[in-house]
């Protein structure tokens, strides 16, 4: 079969980045091509030129057939171009029909016809098996729900083309498998598939063919068959990661952090556990089963209900973030752009931001050469790829504002680091480094808990697991005697509802 | 199931962009109006509500236009100018012997272009709406002192008199046409903001530009089309004022653009973008409008009038803020979580 | 006890001393008739559409005359037309309207802005100066009253080789009228002209703070203004009879509606010349 | 290599939180005092530029206060009326024979309270900044009108000479102290933001709010503080007033918070929150103020003032969001992307 997609030595920059670099890329018919690199590699930015998001500076296009020269999202779209966006671009306030037709509103003389458009949308949504009403706004849904409207968005499209840019970063295994589904079937109606990820262990599933970007250059692409995945993060990487989960031993020491009968909405109930000197704890559980609700209520970013906090037997009262960052606890949250960054902000005023107590005098008064010296410090630690630490964050790529996240929070002498997804849309290498920081923290005696929805890196890295489902601890299994089958069965234990 | 359904179909219509806010604010009306007619006796006198009415209908005509850019996440502070500007151009027209409803055509398309001007500085030359519409109100109101040289206009005269009829002092089947004209210019653009294609865009765009963008929504031309209708609804009350005043005034529609907003916020339109219908600017323009009235006849001081309108404003949306944030406990308690916490979300 | 007149009056806004003092001189009327439901309508801000609409209140609060100080003179005329057919009774006070009423009772503000500029031109000359620029600080150009102030003080200058330079407009802000007036000094005026209260605070306390050398004269009495004429800052005020628009205004209001004869279509209620000795 | 290293030191001066648009207009205000000196021989005496820079200082001031609540994210409408009511409030004191000092401090802390209202309405309440001034605008006005039961006070008399003196009409060093008290209040709160904790704070929340408050910023007390630090700058300009004309103006300050924000956009604060610094909003008030005193001196009227004020208001903005984005496409083309674009980011 002929190839549908042609792009030819496409470049783009962006101030102080060559996000591709001659990158020539092909897709045919009827296949699903995987597109996989590290952070920043260019993935999202090559699809974006293809989808008519960015224009690009050098190259040239034939799209089906025709040489295009300037695409936008409209013609895009019209061509049969469908993209899924790895961040959610959902109108909070429009209902679910609303945002699916967005942009191609059906029309009845010349006014909306939302009965038909709910209608379709509802039949769209039942023949992808998704559980939403199509009249709710989506503003109300949770992100998973999101994740689950804008593919059903993109799939409304009678697309020949359809990208998916990190669609399952946010879905729960059953929802996975029934993306799964849906793709076989397009490849079968002859739709061509350019499928990112960064969960490398979902391409056997799927994918016919890889193609691998390195820093803004083409690296090589072959047929998946004739590679192992090892191989393939080595191309990614540009060398071989020894180990994917790399493991310490440290000697279990007394207790360091427990908490005790915490509730705090409906989502956290009567929450207990603690953390000993030399062991990661991991949280593991579905999606919306209230890991986040539970770190943040820890954390004091949501106000309790009840419930005790001790670090290092004595009992602590958070009731706001501060409160916890004086005790030392402090939280890595799950949302990088909601809850992470000041993305305006510099890099040094990022990590600078919550160590202005040690770095303030007591009449708040900056010392700026400590506060070089940390920020500078915390780039070198964590390799944060930045020519200068004045460089605004949001002009970093996905790991690296990561990593700024993380230093920040590890600039300070902590007792306990509750990391919520640290690794989520984080390519491999990026993954280890997270994984050898927190390994690093065990070994050096401070507490970590680590919520994760990727079962292998929670068997892989953590000591000890705490299963979670309706806002309750189900299960704590020691990693031993833990296995992704038990975990689950665990992580759907729910309440019988009245 | 069935009856589920049905009660969900309620509960959906409340939930409807603003709709709980509403509600809320027409109790509140109803409120003000009872306490008004023991106050006075005059107050629910046919005249008065007439009266009222007509008084209503610029509050509520420019309120229409600064819920149409509110809706897109943008404001207009050029409307009060845009007033002004339409008032002494007309006028100026009229007394240099230009026919009347030529003038109004003149008028009209001098303000579009201001309403365009607005549009494209903000969606082309992507300046933040306050800014490009804080320029286009100084400019906008220098043009109106211009127009006539500095001075307000001498009388429109005799020939004026059908306009002057037709936009204020004439009656149709027993309501003033003011009332007419303002009733229609809202059942049309209700229908263009609920039924239509741009309607959906303009939500959408006040909602997440970028999926707007993404989703093959002309940003700039919803946002110029909101800027447009602002101008026509301003120009609108322009025309209303030459005619009830029957002259033009330099002054004419000053600080108008608050009112708007006023009318629209406490009407549940959200200056966040994305939320809010024209039935709700009905309702806040009728609260404003009720205060204004009742509070003269009470012989209520200025003072004391401006202190219960600021209350007021800022109960309506606290009141809001409320029910809406102790609807969601009813389901999960959340606090500093971006979706229930509009100011959390609130830029500028 | 007596049938109740009901008679609103209706100001510019409420924001000047000189309203507070017709509505002042009305009360005292009402107040010796004992059979008048009086009431005092502003609207918030100077506005000619807020003003109809206060015109359009009275009518439908069952107005049976009304006192106004018409923003300016053809504005109202509408509204005022739909008053008499309601058989609502005008009286003018302080600026009248091109449209019949029962009696004005005003300050002819063309005649006492020329005044003002007789007695800065005397002024001027019995110190030996006969030419040069002089300043005008006004409110704005959209209300008739202080136009034609300064309409009378221009005339008063005419054939005369001194120079007025372009008018500026302080809303009648005190403070800004002070820096429009410190700016004039700059420029070397000899004289400054303010058209209404804080136009002349303004404009004294420019001068004060400049030291003696330009001439101020201004409109309107306030504490502060006397307070500068007595201290030299300013020539003088031309001082208006506010009250008395008020309490002859209620009169002749209730003159009308009790048949009787008001009087004189048009009466001065004349402007004072108030300068350091007349204090 | 040291070369290099020095050269990126410059670059990121001017890369540092719109140091960038400094430069730019204060190249625009050179530009503009040379004009002015061409068209007008008394624009660089001595007696108009000491009189320039205390005429430029009440617009300088409401700038430092709207820049700080800028900063955040946020606006403030209501710094007229404070400055309105502060002018009311000690002037009635002081003619009621409360000694001056002791009248200043009174009205300090009413102010203050007024400021701690806004602050707090909309860090706890979280009413959108816009519609909580806006509502604390028209009862501060309301409190003006108030105070003094509406009327404008007499003068403050003999006793208040020193105050007087003090914030008006004093020299020290051939200076006015209206100027020197600006000097220190922007040396001091300049300070604050560039150089404390709480000023990091500030901008933090202007720029991520969610961020902030997990980084264990107290967004309520940090919101307050920008409101406070409005509400005390409004004050001063407030007592200013009174010490200019000697008595309490109702009116006082009516507009001067959109001055205060043209102030500050034209310098380079952000409507948007997260950028910005007091030297642009030093650039900005004086370009503002050289704009009214240079084209009085030209004998321009209003009219044309106005519609050049507008345009300069658009353009120093433009020029900036040109600038920036021609630094961009030097190295990169983009087009409608969302990082790029500011409006496309803009909320309100
Ligand atoms: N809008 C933008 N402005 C500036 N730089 C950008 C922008 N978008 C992407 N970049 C930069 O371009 C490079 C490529 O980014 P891109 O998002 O394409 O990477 P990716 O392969 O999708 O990474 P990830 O796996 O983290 O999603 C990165 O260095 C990134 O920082
Ligand atoms: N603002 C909100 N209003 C209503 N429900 C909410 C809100 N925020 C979260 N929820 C619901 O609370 C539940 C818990 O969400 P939460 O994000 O804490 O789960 P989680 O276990 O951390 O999952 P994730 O892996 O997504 O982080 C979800 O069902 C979600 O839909
Ligand atoms: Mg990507
Ligand atoms: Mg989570």
């Amino acid at each position: 079969m002929g190839n549908i997609v042609e792009l030819r030595k496409i470049s783009k920059s962006f101030p102080g980045v060559k996000a591709l670099d001659q990158v020539s890329f092909t897709l045919k018919a009827g296949e699903v091509l995987g597109l996989l690199g590290e952070n920043g590699a260019g993935k999202s930015t090559l699809m974006k030129i293809l989808s008519g998001v960015y224009t690009k500076d050098e190259g040239s296009m034939q799209i089906l057939g025709k040489e295009v020269d300037h695409l936008t999202p409209l013609t895009a779209q019209k061509m049969g171009i469908a993209i899924i966006n790895q961040e959610l671009n959902l109108c909070d306030h429009l209902t679910v029909a609303q945002n699916i037709f967005l942009g191609r509103e059906l029309l009845r003389n010349g006014t909306l016809n939302e009965r038909k458009m709910n209608g379709e949308a509802r039949k769209l949504l039942e023949r992808f098996q998704i559980d939403i009403d199509p009249e709710t706004p989506v503003g109300n849904l949770s992100v998973s729900k999101k994740q689950l409207v804008e593919i059903a968005k993109a799939l409304s499209i009678e697309a020949k083309i359809l990208i998916m840019d990190e669609p399952t970063s946010a879905l729960t295994a059953k929802e996975i498998d029934n993306l799964f589904a849906i793709i076989k079937r397009l490849r079968a109606q002859g739709c061509g598939i350019v499928y990112i990820s960064h969960r490398l262990e979902e391409l056997q599933h799927i994918v016919d063919r890889v193609m691998i970007l390195r820093d803004g250059k083409y690296i090589t692409d072959m047929p998946f068959q004739e590679t192992t995945l090892s191989e393939i993060i080595a191309y990614m990487v540009g060398r071989e990661i020894k180990e994917k989960f790399p493991r310490v031993e440290a000697a279990v020491g007394e207790k360091i952090f427990e908490v005790k009968n915490l509730n705090a909405g409906r989502m956290v109930r009567n929450i207990s556990f603690s953390l000993r000197k030399g062991e990661i704890v991991g949280i593991a559980g579905l999606m919306g089963a209230g890991r986040t609700e539970t770190t943040r209520a820890i954390f004091g970013a949501d106000p309790k209900e009840s419930g005790q906090i001790f670090i290092d037997g004595e009992e602590v009262k958070i009731n706001r973030p501060i409160d916890a960052i004086k005790a030392g606890l402090v939280l890595v949250p799950e949302d990088r752009g909601k809850d992470g960054l000041c993305t305006k902000l510099s890099v040094k005023d990022n990590i600078a931001l919550p160590n202005l107590d040690i770095l303030a005098s007591k009449l708040g008064l900056v010392n700026r050469k400590q506060e070089t010296e940390l920020t500078e410090t915390a780039v070198r630690n964590f390799e944060i790829k930045v020519a200068d630490p004045e460089t605004p964050a949001d002009s970093l790529s996905g790991g690296n504002q990561q990593k700024v996240i993380v230093s920040k929070w590890l600039a300070r002498n902590s007792r306990v680091v509750i990391f919520d997804e640290p690794t989520r849309g984080i390519d491999v290498a990026s993954k280890v480094e997270i994984y050898n920081i927190m390994n690093d923290l065990k070994q050096k005696g401070i507490g970590v808990l680590f919520v994760s929805s990727e079962l292998p890196e929670i068997l892989g890295i953590s000591d000890r697991i705490l299963v979670m489902a309706d806002g309750r601890i189900t299960k704590e299994l020691d990693v031993r005697e833990a296995t992704q089958d038990l975990i689950l069965k665990y992580a759907t234990q729910f309440e019988k509802k009245l | 199931m069935g009856n589920e359904k049905k009660q969900s179909k309620l509960k959906r219509i409340v939930a409807k962009r603003g709709m709980g806010q509403v509600i809320t604010v027409t109790f509140g009306l109803v409120g003000l109006i009872i306490v008004f007619s023991f106050l006075n006796p005059f107050f629910l006198t046919s005249r008065n509500i007439s009266n009222l009415l007509r008084q209503i209908a610029p509050t509520l005509l420019t309120g229409i236009g600064q819920s149409f850019v509110l809706i897109t996440g943008n404001i207009d502070l050029s409307i009060g100018s845009v007033v002004g500007m339409s008032c002494m151009i007309s006028a100026t027209l009229m007394t240099k012997g230009v026919v009347p409803w030529v003038a109004v055509l003149i008028t009209y398309l001098a303000s579009l272009l201001m309403g365009l001007l607005n549009g494209k500085l903000i969606s082309k030359a992507k300046l933040p709406a306050f800014i490009a519409t804080l320029g286009t109100m100084t400019i906008a109101r220098g043009i109106a002192q211009i127009v006539n040289n500095n001075y307000n206009t001498d009388s429109i005269g005799e020939a004026a008199e059908g306009f002057q009829q037709f936009f204020y002092y004439g009656k149709t089947l027993g309501l003033y046409n003011t009332i007419w004209i303002t009733l229609v210019i809202w059942l049309i653009f209700n229908f263009l903001l609920s039924r239509t294609r741009t309607g959906r865009h303009l939500y959408a765009v006040g909602s997440n530009l970028h999926a707007a963008h993404l989703s093959g929504v002309n940003i700039s031309s919803t946002i110029t089309k909101a800027y447009l209708v602002s101008a026509f609804c301003a120009t609108t009350v322009g025309l209303i004022t030459t005619a009830t005043s029957g002259m033009g005034t330099m002054d004419a529609g000053n600080g108008y653009e608050l009112y708007a907003v006023a009318a629209s916020v406490i009407g549940g339109v959200s200056t966040l973008g994305g939320q809010g219908i024209l039935l709700g600017t009905v309702v806040g323009a009728s609260i404003w409008g009720v205060l204004q009235n009742g509070l003269q006849f009470a012989g209520a001081p200025v003072a004391i009038r401006n202190i219960v309108i600021g209350i007021i404003v800022i109960i309506t949306v606290l009141m809001d803020i409320f029910v809406r944030s102790n609807k969601r406990i009813g389901k999960a308690k959340t606090s500093a979580d971006g979706n229930s916490s509009p100011a959390l979300k609130h830029k500028l | 006890g007596a049938a109740k007149y009901r008679i609103y009056l209706i100001t510019m806004d409420q924001m000047d001393q000189h309203w507070v003092n017709v509505d002042a001189g009305a009360r005292k009327a009402v107040k010796e008739l004992g059979n008048v439901n009086y009431r005092w309508l502003a609207p918030d801000v100077k506005d000619d559409a807020k003003q109809i609409e206060c015109i359009n209140n009275a009518i439908a609060g069952g107005a049976d005359a009304i006192l106004l100080a018409a923003n300016g003179p053809t504005a109202v005329t509408s509204a005022l037309r739909e008053a008499t057919a309601a058989g609502v009774k005008i009286i003018y006070v302080d600026s009248p309207a091109d449209y019949p009423g029962e009696q004005t009772l005003a300050t002819d503000n063309e005649a006492a802005g020329y005044k003002a500029g007789q007695e800065l031109k005397k002024a001027l000359v019995s110190k030996g100066i006969t030419s040069g620029k002089l300043g005008i600080v006004n409110v704005n150009a959209a209300t008739a009253s202080v136009v034609q102030r300064e309409n009378g003080f221009r005339a008063a200058f005419e054939g005369t080789s001194f120079t007025i330079l372009e008018t500026q407009y302080s809303e009648g802000d005190a403070a800004r009228s002070k820096d429009i007036a410190a700016n004039y000094i700059t420029q070397g005026v000899v004289g400054i002209f303010g058209a209404n209260e804080g136009c002349t605070v303004g404009t004294g306390n420019a001068i004060k703070e400049a030291g003696g050398k330009v001439i101020g004269i201004g409109f309107d009495k306030s504490n502060t203004i006397l307070q500068l004429i007595k201290e030299g800052h300013l020539l003088a005020t031309m001082a208006q009879n506010p009250d008395v628009m008020g309490y002859k205004g209620v009169k002749a209001a209730v003159a009308v509606l009790e048949g009787k004869d008001p009087g004189p279509e048009y009466v001065d209620t004349g402007v004072s010349v108030l300068t350091k000795d007349t204090l």
